[in-house]
C-alpha cells in the first residue's frame, strides 16, 4: 500500500450530510472530476465488455499475429492473433472485480476490527491494534507474497492475498476514525441513555466513520488493483489465458522489439485505472473535508 | 525519551516474536506435504526416508515443540537449509540482503530529495495552479505501476539507448531500480510533506513568527520546515518498509540481486526455508530501521527528547 | 503621561472569501488608540473583533479584501500592506495570541524564539539578545530565567507560556500590543495574574494596547475604553466606567445584563434537610489515570479523584466548581458511569449504580442523564434531532412510534423549540439551540438526576443566560436533581443550592452557595473568588490572593451546619 | 580557485570512471555467459537442474565423456572392463589428472564421490541412477572396482554425465563445500560464487582433456569465465548487443531477426536428450481411462504449436526418449504415437459422454520459463477446439514434480490433471525411473510394463536391449501414458557474439568453453 491516509481530517457532518452539495463539490475539484470520469468509463467498459468487445478475448487467430493498432483491430493483435481491444475490455471487468472484491473483503473485516477495538477498549483494543500494527509494518506486498506462497499462484489466491494484506490498514484507519467518534459527547450521551453495544456500533459509530472509510476504500481500490497486477506480473496471480492486465504486461515483454504496443497498452490501462481511483478518492476527500472545501 | 525508545524497542521485539510464530506456522499452512515438496527432485526417495527427513526436521513433533526448536536454532544463527541446493539459508540471505538495503536506501534518498521540496513548494503555493498541477502529477506518479515504469526505463535507457548496464551489481546498475522505486515514493513523500506543511502553516506559532516581524524566508525555513519535517521522519520508517516491499518487484525486473528476487524465486520453487528466512529478515530489518528512525525522531523532537 | 494618538483606524472593512463569494466580517469600523491606553474590543463570536486584529497585523488568509486606512505612527499600514506591515511587525506592533499552547513553536527553544526577532531586526547581537531575554523573562515573573532559555515550550505550564509570549513581544519594545483573547484559554487564577501583568506593562512603558476579548469581566478589570462590536460593526464606544454605568445601545445593555455576577442576585438556596436517603450518594470514589509509556510499564499515574464523597438530596442542585485538572469532569463521568472508577460507590435511588450490569444497568441509566459542554459534538451528526431525542425513549420504553413522536414534540416544546424541527439535522441549528436539543434528549428518559458538565461554557454570554434560565425553569417544573459542573463561580451562584469546590481530585470546601461565595473559608476558595474578574469597573479590586500550595488536603470538617472545609 | 575546481572535477571524473569500470566485472580476457537463472549448489549430489549440471561440467571431470552422438567414451577413466554377469566393473584411470588444489586425482577421489552419493544420512538426489552399487574397492591409485548387486547397463552412460562428477576428496574437510568452495578437476577452477548473481572461474592451467568434445587437449585458452544471472531475456539481449556479455540465450521472438541481421551467431544444441511430453493423473477419472488420454493426444498439434512459439528452434518428437538417446527411432515411434486428429478426439470424448455443455475439465500444469507458458496457452486453445477445458497452472519444476505426485496420489478428485512434463536423460533408463513400480510420480504402472522395463536394465547386448526399449516405447505410446511432444525444450539456444570463436555445445546441452578464443 502506498500512501498512509490514516488521518483523514475530521469530516464534519455538515459536509457529508448534504449529498447534492457533495456531488457538486466533487465534480468542481479537478481531481474529483477527472477521477469520476475515468471510473465511469471503466465501469461502462466493464459492464459493456460483452457488447463493446469486437472479438472473443481468448480466441486465438481472430486476426493475424502481431498486427499493429489500426482500423480493423483498434489496439492491434497479440502474439496469438487475439484482439487486444477485446482483451483490454474484458480485462477492465476483471480489474474492477479484483479491486471491488479485495477492498470489499478487507474493508469489511478491517472496519469490524477497528470499530470493535475502538468501542471495547481495554485488552481487546491492545491485542487487535498491536496485531494490526505488527502486520502493517510488514507492508502489504510482503503479506500478499506470503499468502501466495502458502496458497499457491492463482488469480483467486492473489485477490485473497491482497484482501488479507489490506486488513491491517483498514483496521487501523477505521480504528483511528472510530476513536475520534467514540470520544465525542454524542457517543457518551447515547451510552448514558442506555444504548447497547450493537446500537452503539452499528447505529452511531458505523454511519459516522463511513465517509472516512469510503474515501480510504476508494484510494484502496487503486492499491488493491496495483498489488494484484503486480502479483500477476510476477507470475503469482492470473494464469493464462485470462486477459488480466498485469499478466498481459508480463507476457509481452519478449515482444517489445516486434510489437511494443503489447506491453504499452496494458501498462497504460493499469496506470489510468489506478489514477482514476486515486483521483476520485482524493476528490472525495476534498469534497468531504470542510477545511479544503472553503477554498 | 528513554521510555519512548524502550516502548518502541519492546514493540519491535514483539513484532519479531510474532513473526517467528507466523513463520513457524507458515509451513503448516501450506497444502500438501512439505517434505514431499522438498524431495520433489530426488529420485526414488522411499517413504521411510521421507519419514526420516520429517523426523530430522522435527515436523513430527507438536507445533509448540517445533516452535521452540525453530527459535533455538534461530538463536544459534541457524535458519535451516534451502530445499534447492541444501545451503544454509542465513548465508543465502546475508549475501543478498545488503543489495536490497542499498537499493531501498538509494530509492529513499531519491524519494526524499524529489518529494520533500515538491511537497513543501506545493504547500507554500497551496490552492494555486502550481499546487493543483504538482499534486495531480504526484497522484499520477503514485498510480504508475512500478513494474511497468521499470520495464519502460529498462527498455529505453538500458536496451535502446544503452546508457546504463542491464545487469550486475555495480553502482551504475543501481540507477534504474533506485529511480523506479524512488519516483513513485517521491510522489508519496510530496503528498505527505504537503499535508504536513499545510498543517504547520495553519498553526498559531507561524502567526507568532510573522507577527514578530521575521522575514518570510526565515519563517518558512526555521519555523515551518523544522516542525513540518518531524512527522515526515516518523513516516519514513513505514516508507522504508514499503521500499523493501517494492524492491521485491523492482529487483525482478532489473536483475538486482537482492532478497526480493530471491523471495520470488523461492516462492516459485516452494523453497519454504528461504521464504521463512526472508519474512523473518524483512521483519528484523524493518524493525531495526524503524527503531533507528524513532531514535532520530525522539532526538529531533524536543517534546520527546526532553520528557 | 502623553496622550498622542498611536493608532487611527478609519473605515476599516474586511471581506473574506468563502465558497466563491465574499463575506463581510468587519464593516466600516473606525477607532483610535492613544499611548498608555488599553482599548478593549469586546463582542460575541462572529462579531469581527479577531478579524480586526488580524487585519491590522496583515495575518488574514490569502484572498481577504481590506479597505480603509490605519495610521500607525504616520504610516498607513493597510495601504501597501506587504511592505508597511512587514516593517512594523514586532517592533512597531506586537501581538499576543489566545492559545499559549500553540503560539510557540514546539520544536525550537524559548531562547531562540525570543531572540531571533531581535537578531533579525538587527537590534542586538546574540549575547546581548540573550541578556535582554533573560531580563525580560525575569520581568514577567519567570523564575530562574537564565536556565529557561534552553528549554522548550512543552516544559512550561500554560500560564508560564503566556508570560513567555508577553516577554517575547515586549522584548522588541513595540509601541502597541494587540492582545487577542490573551487569557481565554487560562484558568481564572492564572488569568488574573496575566491581566495584572499586562496592566503593569502598559502603565510602566506607556505603550498602547488593543485588547480583544469576549469577557466583560476582563474588560471591566483591564480596559480604559471599550468598543463593543456586533456582526462586524461598531455598536458603541465609551470609557469603561461610562459604558458599564450607563450603556447606550440596547445590545450593550442586554450583554451586560446577561453577564452573571458573583455579587449579583444569588439564587436563594432552598433548604434541603439532610435526609437519610439522598437521591445520589457518592462514597469514597478513587480514580487514577495512568499514562502509558512503553508496552508493559505504565507510568506517571495521576490521581484524578481522591476519596471523594458527597450526597445530593432530591430536587437539589449541587455545583462542582474547580479549575482545569481539578477532577470535576472526571467526577461527573464517574457518577454517570462513562468511566470506571478504581474504588468507591455511587448510590442512585438506593441502588448501587456501579455494581449494575447489562440490562439492569441500561435500565438504571434512564434515571441519570448527562448534558455536555460542547453542543456541536454532543449530537450525532447523522441523526435527525427527532431521532436523537427519541433514542432514549426507544431504548427504555416500549411504546409505539406515533406516541414516541408525540413525546418528542412535547420535549421540543418544553425546551423552547418547535416540533417541526424534529426532522432537521444538528448542523442546521445554532449553538444555543443545540444545547436545548441536548437538554431535551437528557429529559427524554424522564430522569431523576441530570449531570450537566459545563453546559454553558462554550456559549456566548447572551445565550448562556438563556440556557441557564431554561435549566432553572426545567428544574423547577420537573423537580429535577442536578449536578452542575462549572469553572465559573458567577454561573454557579445563579443556579445552585450548594457548591463543592474541587482541586487536585479532592473536595476542599462544600456548603450552601451563599456561604461559599460570600464567606469562603478555605484559602483556595478565597483565592479563586479573588481572581474572578468582576464586570464592574467601579468596584474596588479585590486583593489578589496567591494560590496556596496544596498537596493533600485533610478530611472535611463541618465548621457550621452544612458548611464543610478541608483541613 | 579555478585550478582547485579543475582538480576536483578530474578526481570526480576518475571516481566515476572507476565506478563505471567496476561494473564490467570481467576483464578483457574473460568469457561472459549470461543465463536466466543461477545454480542451486556447487555440490553435484544436491541438485538436478540443467543450470547446475552445465556448471558442474565445467569445474568437475567425469570418468567417461560422450562423443558427438551421445555415446560414452573414455575420459578420466582410460578403460573399463566388466564381468560377464555385468555385476563388476573395473576402471583404470588416466595418469596426471590434477584436482584444483594441486593434489592428483586418483581412485580414492572416485571412491569418495560414490561413497558420499550413497551416504546413509544425506544421499545424493540421484542415488537411484548410480544403480545397485554395493561396494567401491580401490585396487591401486589408478584402479578401482565397482561391485553391483545386479546388472545395470545404464551405469556406463551415467558415468559420462555430470551427475557423476568426481568430487576430489580434499573437499571432505573443506568448510562450506558446495556453497563457498568446491574442488574439482575440470577445465575451470572456481574463484567465487555470488549467489543469484554470478560465478567466476579462472582457467585450470593443469587441465588435461582426454575424452571431452573440446578440440583443446589442455587448459582453456581464455583466462577466465564468468557466468552471470540475467533473468530478463531482453536485458540479456541488450547485454549481448553492447558486448557486456558474450554468450546468452536470446529472446525467442528475436531469433529470426538476429539471424537475419547477422550481428550475432545463433547456435542450437543438438542431441539434448530433452523430451517434453504429456503425462496424466491416471488413478482417477477421467484420465484413468485410456480413451481420455488418447483424446488429449489426438487433440494436440505439437508441430504447429512449437513453430508458433519457437519457430524452427524445436522439432516435434515422437519417442518417449529423445534424439541422441539409446533406442530413439522416429519412424518406429511415429507408428504408435497418436497422431493429430481432432475428429478422432471428439469422437472419443463423445464416447466418454463429454459434450460442449459438459466439457472434460482438467488442470494443465506447466513448468515456468522458456516461453513454455505461451506454448501451454496454444495447447489450451487446441484442447478447447475439441471441447476440453484445460486450466493452466504455471509453476517451478520442483513444485511441478511434487504436484504431479500429489495429483497421482489423489484418487478422489472430480476434475482431471495433466501436465507438460520435461525430462532430459542420457539413457532410456529414465523410463524405468518414471514408469516402473512405484514410479517417480506414483503414476501409471502395470506388471506388464514392469517386466519390460526390468529387462531393459539387465540386457547387456545392445540389439536385444534396443528391442526391449522399443517395446516399452510402443506400450507407453499406444496407451497414451507418455505422449511425446517436442525436443529440445530448455536452455538450448545460444546467441554468441561474433568475436567469440570456437564455442560448441556437447550433447545433453553441455556448453564447452575450452576452445573459445575471443578475437579483437
Amino acid at each position: 500500500m502506498g500512501e498512509i491516509t490514516v488521518n483523514t481530517p475530521g469530516l464534519s457532518a455538515e459536509s457529508t450530510q448534504a449529498s447534492p452539495g457533495f456531488w457538486r463539490r466533487l465534480v468542481r475539484t479537478p481531481n474529483g472530476f477527472i477521477g469520476l470520469l475515468i471510473v465511469t468509463i471503466l465501469i461502462v467498459c466493464a459492464f459493456g465488455a460483452d457488447f463493446l468487445a469486437p472479438y472473443n478475448p481468448t480466441k486465438m487467430g481472430s486476426g493475424p499475429r502481431f498486427l499493429p493498432p489500426g482500423s480493423d483491430f483498434l489496439l492491434g493483435t497479440d502474439e496469438f492473433g487475439r484482439d487486444m481491444l477485446s482483451r483490454i475490455l474484458y480485462g477492465s471487468r476483471l480489474t474492477l472485480l479484483i479491486g471491488a472484491v479485495a477492498v470489499g473483503i478487507s474493508l469489511t473485516a478491517g472496519m469490524l476490527l477497528g470499530m470493535v477495538a475502538a468501542y471495547c477498549r481495554g485488552w481487546i483494543e491492545t491485542v487487535l491494534m498491536r496485531s494490526a500494527d505488527i502486520l502493517f509494518s510488514f507492508t502489504e506486498t510482503l503479506i500478499a507474497l506470503a499468502c501466495v506462497a502458502v496458497l499457491g499462484p492463482s488469480l483467486q489466491n492473489a485477490v485473497l492475498a491482497v484482501s488479507i494484506a489490506g486488513i491491517p490498514f483498514y483496521a487501523r484507519t477505521c480504528y483511528s476514525a472510530s476513536l475520534v467518534e467514540v470520544s465525542k459527547p454524542y457517543f457518551e450521551a447515547s451510552i448514558a441513555a442506555g444504548a447497547g453495544p450493537f446500537r452503539m456500533v452499528f447505529h452511531h459509530l458505523l454511519p459516522n466513520v463511513l465517509p472516512t472509510m469510503i474515501v480510504v476504500a476508494t484510494l484502496g481500490v487503486s492499491t488493491a488493483i496495483l498489488a494484484a497486477a503486480g502479483l500477476s506480473f510476477l507470475g503469482l496471480g492470473a494464469q493464462p489465458p485470462t486477459p488480466e492486465w498485469g499478466y498481459m504486461l508480463a507476457g509481452s515483454r519478449d515482444y517489445i522489439n516486434r510489437a511494443p504496443w503489447l506491453m504499452t497498452i496494458p501498462g497504460i490501462a493499469i496506470a489510468i485505472t489506478v489514477l482514476g481511483f486515486n483521483l476520485l478518492g482524493d476528490g472525495f476527500r476534498t469534497a468531504l473535508d470542510p477545511k479544503e472545501r472553503d477554498r | 525519551m528513554l521510555s519512548f525508545l524502550a516502548g518502541r524497542l519492546t514493540m519491535g521485539l514483539l513484532t519479531v516474536f510474532v513473526t517467528t510464530i507466523l513463520v513457524t506456522l507458515l509451513i503448516h499452512l501450506v497444502p500438501g506435504d512439505p517434505v514431499q515438496i522438498m524431495y520433489a527432485q530426488s529420485q526414488g526417495t522411499t517413504p521411510e526416508q521421507m519419514e526420516e527427513v520429517r523426523k530430522s526436521l522435527g515436523l513430527d513433533k507438536p507445533i509448540p515443540v517445533q516452535y521452540f526448536m525453530f527459535v533455538g536454532r534461530l538463536l544459534e544463527g541457524d535458519l535451516g537449509y534451502t530445499i534447492r541446493g541444501g545451503q544454509p539459508v542465513l548465508d543465502v540471505i546475508l549475501q543478498r540482503l545488503p543489495n536490497t538495503i542499498v537499493l531501498a536506501v538509494a530509492a529513499m534518498a531519491i524519494a526524499i530529495l524529489i518529494g520533500v521540496p515538491i511537497g513543501f513548494f506545493a504547500a507554500y503555493k497551496q490552492g494555486t495552479i502550481w499546487d493543483v498541477t504538482l499534486m495531480i502529477t504526484a497522484i499520477a506518479g503514485i498510480s504508475m505501476p512500478h513494474f511497468w515504469l521499470g520495464l519502460i526505463l529498462l527498455f529505453y535507457f538500458a536496451v535502446d539507448l544503452g546508457w546504463l548496464p542491464v545487469s550486475g551489481g555495480g553502482p551504475l546498475n543501481l540507477v534504474l531500480p533506485a529511480v523506479t522505486l524512488g519516483l513513485s515514493n517521491a510522489a508519496i513523500f510530496a503528498r505527505l510533506t504537503r499535508s504536513s506543511m499545510i498543517d504547520v502553516l495553519s498553526q498559531d506559532f507561524v502567526q507568532t513568527a510573522i507577527a514578530k516581524g521575521l522575514p518570510q524566508k526565515l519563517v518558512l525555513r526555521r519555523h515551518v520546515l523544522r516542525a513540518g519535517l518531524i512527522p515526515i521522519i516518523t513516516m519514513m520508517g513505514l516508507q522504508f518498509a514499503f521500499m523493501m516491499g517494492g524492491a521485491i518487484v523492482v529487483e525482478n525486473i532489473f536483475s538486482w540481486n537482492g532478497v526480493g528476487r530471491m523471495a520470488v524465486e523461492a516462492i516459485f520453487q516452494r523453497d519454504y526455508p528461504i521464504i521463512q528466512g526472508f519474512i523473518l529478515t524483512f521483519a528484523v530489518v524493518v524493525v531495526i530501521v524503524s527503531i533507528m528512525l524513532d531514535a532520530v525522531y525522539a532526538f529531533i523532537d524536543p517534546r520527546i527528547r526532553r520528557s | 503621561m502623553t496622550s498622542t494618538s498611536l493608532l487611527d483606524v478609519e473605515n476599516l472593512s474586511v471581506g473574506l472569501r468563502s465558497n466563491r463569494s465574499m463575506t463581510t466580517v468587519v464593516s466600516d469600523l473606525s477607532f483610535h488608540l492613544k499611548q498608555s491606553e488599553i482599548l478593549a474590543i469586546v463582542g460575541e463570536s462572529g462579531s469581527g473583533k479577531s478579524m480586526t486584529a488580524k487585519a491590522l497585523m496583515g495575518l488574514l488568509p490569502a484572498g481577504a479584501r481590506i479597505t480603509g486606512s490605519a495610521q500607525f505612527k504616520d504610516v498607513d499600514i493597510l495601504a501597501n500592506a506587504d511592505r508597511n506591515v512587514q516593517a512594523i511587525r514586532g517592533t512597531g506592533i506586537g501581538m499576543i495570541f489566545q492559545e499559549p499552547m500553540s503560539a510557540l513553536n514546539p520544536v525550537l527553544t524559548i531562547g531562540l524564539q525570543m531572540t531571533e526577532a531581535l537578531r533579525v531586526h538587527g537590534l542586538a547581537n546574540q549575547a546581548d539578545a540573550n541578556k535582554r531575554a533573560i531580563e525580560m523573562l525575569d520581568r514577567v515573573g519567570i523564575s530562574a530565567p537564565h536556565t529557561r532559555l534552553g528549554q522548550y515550550p512543552h516544559e512550561f505550564s500554560g500560564g508560564m507560556r503566556q508570560r513567555v509570549m508577553i516577554a517575547m513581544t515586549m522584548l522588541l519594545e513595540p509601541d502597541l500590543i494587540i492582545a487577542d483573547e490573551p487569557t481565554t484559554a487560562l484558568d481564572v487564577t492564572v488569568q488574573a495574574q496575566i491581566l495584572d501583568l499586562l496592566k503593569e506593562i502598559v502603565a510602566e512603558t506607556s505603550i498602547g494596547m488593543l485588547l480583544i476579548t469576549h469577557d466583560m469581566g476582563v474588560v471591566a478589570e483591564t480596559a480604559d475604553r471599550v468598543l463593543v462590536m456586533k456582526q462586524g460593526s461598531r455598536v458603541e464606544e465609551a470609557g469603561v466606567r461610562t459604558l458599564f454605568a450607563d450603556p447606550m445601545a440596547p445590545y450593550t445593555k442586554a450583554l451586560l445584563a446577561a453577564v452573571p455576577r458573583l455579587d449579583g442576585n444569588l439564587s436563594s438556596p432552598s433548604e434541603f434537610p439532610d435526609s437519610d436517603a439522598p437521591i445520589l450518594e457518592v462514597r469514597n470514589l478513587e480514580k487514577s489515570f495512568s499514562k502509558k509509556s512503553g508496552f508493559w510499564r505504565t507510568q506517571a499515574t495521576t490521581k484524578a479523584l481522591k476519596n471523594v464523597s458527597l450526597s445530593v438530596q432530591e430536587g437539589e442542585t449541587l455545583a462542582i466548581v474547580g479549575e482545569s485538572g481539578s477532577g470535576k469532569s472526571t467526577l461527573a463521568r464517574a457518577i454517570t458511569r462513562l468511566l470506571t472508577v478504581d474504588s468507591g460507590r455511587v448510590i442512585v435511588n438506593n441502588q448501587d449504580f456501579l455494581a449494575l450490569k447489562g440490562q439492569s444497568l441500561r435500565k438504571a441509566r434512564s434515571d441519570i442523564q448527562m448534558i455536555f459542554q460542547d453542543p456541536y459534538s454532543s449530537l450525532d451528526p447523522r441523526f435527525k434531532i427527532g431521532r436523537t431525542i427519541e433514542e432514549p425513549i426507544h431504548i427504555h420504553q416500549n411504546i409505539e412510534s406515533s406516541q414516541a413522536r408525540k413525546r418528542v414534540d412535547a420535549l421540543l416544546e418544553q425546551v423552547g423549540l418547535t416540533p417541526d424541527m424534529a426532522d432537521r439535522y444538528p448542523h442546521e441549528f445554532s449553538g444555543g439551540q443545540r444545547q436545548r436539543i441536548a437538554i431535551s434528549r437528557a429529559l427524554a428518559s424522564s430522569p431523576k438526576i441530570i449531570v450537566a458538565d459545563e453546559p454553558t461554557s462554550a456559549l456566548d454570554v447572551s445565550i448562556q443566560a438563556q440556557v441557564l434560565d431554561l435549566l432553572l425553569r426545567l428544574k423547577k417544573e420537573l423537580s429535577l436533581t442536578m449536578l452542575f459542573i462549572s469553572h465559573d463561580l458567577a454561573v454557579v451562584g445563579k443556579i445552585s443550592d450548594r457548591v463543592a469546590v474541587m482541586r487536585s481530585g479532592q473536595i476542599l470546601e462544600l456548603g450552601p452557595t451563599d456561604r461559599i461565595l460570600l464567606d469562603p473559608q478555605h484559602p483556595y476558595t478565597i483565592a479563586l473568588l479573588s481572581a474572578a474578574p468582576s464586570p464592574d469597573p467601579e468596584r474596588e479590586h479585590r486583593l489578589r490572593v496567591d494560590l496556596p500550595h496544596i498537596k493533600d488536603a485533610g478530611p472535611l470538617r463541618e465548621i457550621q451546619s452544612g458548611h464543610w472545609v478541608a483541613t | 580557485m579555478r585550478n582547485f575546481l579543475g582538480k576536483h572535477a578530474i578526481c570526480a571524473g576518475a571516481f566515476a570512471l572507476a565506478l563505471g569500470g567496476s561494473i564490467a566485472a570481467a576483464s578483457a580476457q574473460d568469457i561472459v555467459w549470461a543465463r536466466y537463472g543461477d545454480i542451486d549448489t556447487l555440490d553435484p549430489h544436491k541438485a538436478t537442474s540443467t543450470l547446475s549440471l552445465q556448471v558442474w561440467s565445467l569445474m568437475y571431470d567425469t570418468l567417461l565423456a560422450v562423443d558427438a552422438d551421445g555415446n560414452p567414451v573414455p575420459h578420466v577413466a582410460k578403460s573399463w572392463t566388466s564381468n560377464d554377469a555385468g555385476t563388476e566393473y573395473t576402471f583404470a584411470l588416466n595418469e596426471g589428472v590434477m584436482c584444483h588444489d594441486g593434489t592428483p586425482l586418483d581412485a580414492n577421489d572416485v571412491k569418495y564421490t560414490i561413497d558420499t552419493a550413497f551416504d546413509s544420512e544425506k544421499p545424493s538426489l540421484t542415488k537411484g541412477s548410480w544403480g545397485p552399487i554395493s561396494s567401491v574397492d580401490v585396487i591401486d591409485a589408478l584402479t578401482f572396482k565397482l561391485t553391483l548387486d545386479s546388472p545395470f547397463v545404464a551405469l556406463v552412460p551415467f558415468l559420462a554425465d555430470s551427475f557423476s562428477s568426481i568430487i576430489c576428496d580434499s573437499n571432505k574437510d573443506a568448510a562450506g563445500f558446495g556453497t563457498d568452495t568446491a574442488i574439482g578437476s575440470g577445465p575451470w577452477k572456481l574463484v567465487s560464487w555470488t549467489k543469484g548473481d554470478k560465478i567466476v572461474f579462472e582457467k585450470n592451467p593443469d587441465y588435461k582433456n582426454f575424452g571431452k568434445l573440446a578440440k583443446n587437449p589442455g587448459a582453456p585458452y581464455m583466462d577466465g569465465l564468468v557466468i552471470t544471472t540475467v533473468p530478463e531475456p531482453q536485458a540479456r539481449f541488450a547485454a549481448l548487443k553492447t558486448g557486456e556479455v558474450h554468450i546468452a540465450e536470446p529472446p525467442f521472438d528475436d531469433v529470426a531477426a538476429i539471424k537475419e541481421s547477422g550481428e550475432l551467431q545463433i547456435m542450437v544444441a543438438e542431441n539434448t536428450g530433452q523430451n517434453v511430453f504429456w503425462e496424466f493423473a491416471v488413478h482417477r477419472p477421467p484420465f484413468n481411462d485410456k480413451r481420455a488420454r488418447l483424446a488429449v493426444a489426438h487433440a494436440t498439434d505439437a508441430a504447429t504449436a512449437i513453430s508458433l512459439i519457437y519457430g524452427d528452434l524445436s522439432i516435434p518428437e515422437y519417442c518417449p526418449v529423445s534424439r541422441g538417446v539409446f533406442g530413439n527411432d522416429q519412424d518406429f515411434c511415429a507408428q504408435y504415437r497418436p497422431e493429430y486428429d481432432p475428429d478422432k478426439s471428439r469422437a472419443l470424448l463423445a464416447e466418454l459422454g463429454y459434450s460442449e455443455e459438459n466439457p472434460l475439465e482438467t488442470a494443465l500444469l506447466v513448468w515456468t520459463g522458456g516461453n513454455r507458458q505461451k506454448l501451454g496457452e496454444v495447447f489450451q486453445a487446441q484442447l478447447a477446439e475439441v471441447g476440453i477445458k484445460a486450466n493452466i497452472e504455471i509453476m517451478d519444476i520442483g513444485s511441478l514434480n511434487a504436484r504431479v505426485r500429489q495429483e497421482n496420489e489423489n484418487t478422489q478428485g472430480t476434475t482431471g490433471s495433466m501436465d507438460m512434463m520435461t525430462w532430459s536423460w542420457y539413457d532410456p533408463d529414465i523410463l524405468y525411473a518414471l514408469w516402473h513400480t512405484p514410479g517417480a510420480y506414483r503414476g501409471y504402472t502395470s506388471p506388464e510394463l514392469d517386466a519390460i522395463l526390468d529387462e531393459t536394465r539387465v540386457l547387456t547386448d545392445p540389439e536385444a536391449r534396443k528391442a526391449k526399449v522399443q517395446e516399452a516405447f510402443k506400450y507407453l505410446l499406444s496407451n497414451a501414458i507418455h505422449v511425446p511432444l517436442y525436443t529440445p525444450g530448455w536452455e538450448w539456444v545460444f546467441a554468441v557474439r561474433p568475436e567469440v570463436k570456437d564455442f560448441h555445445i556437447a550433447p545433453f546441452v553441455y556448453p564447452i568453453f575450452s576452445d573459445i578464443k575471443i578475437e579483437g
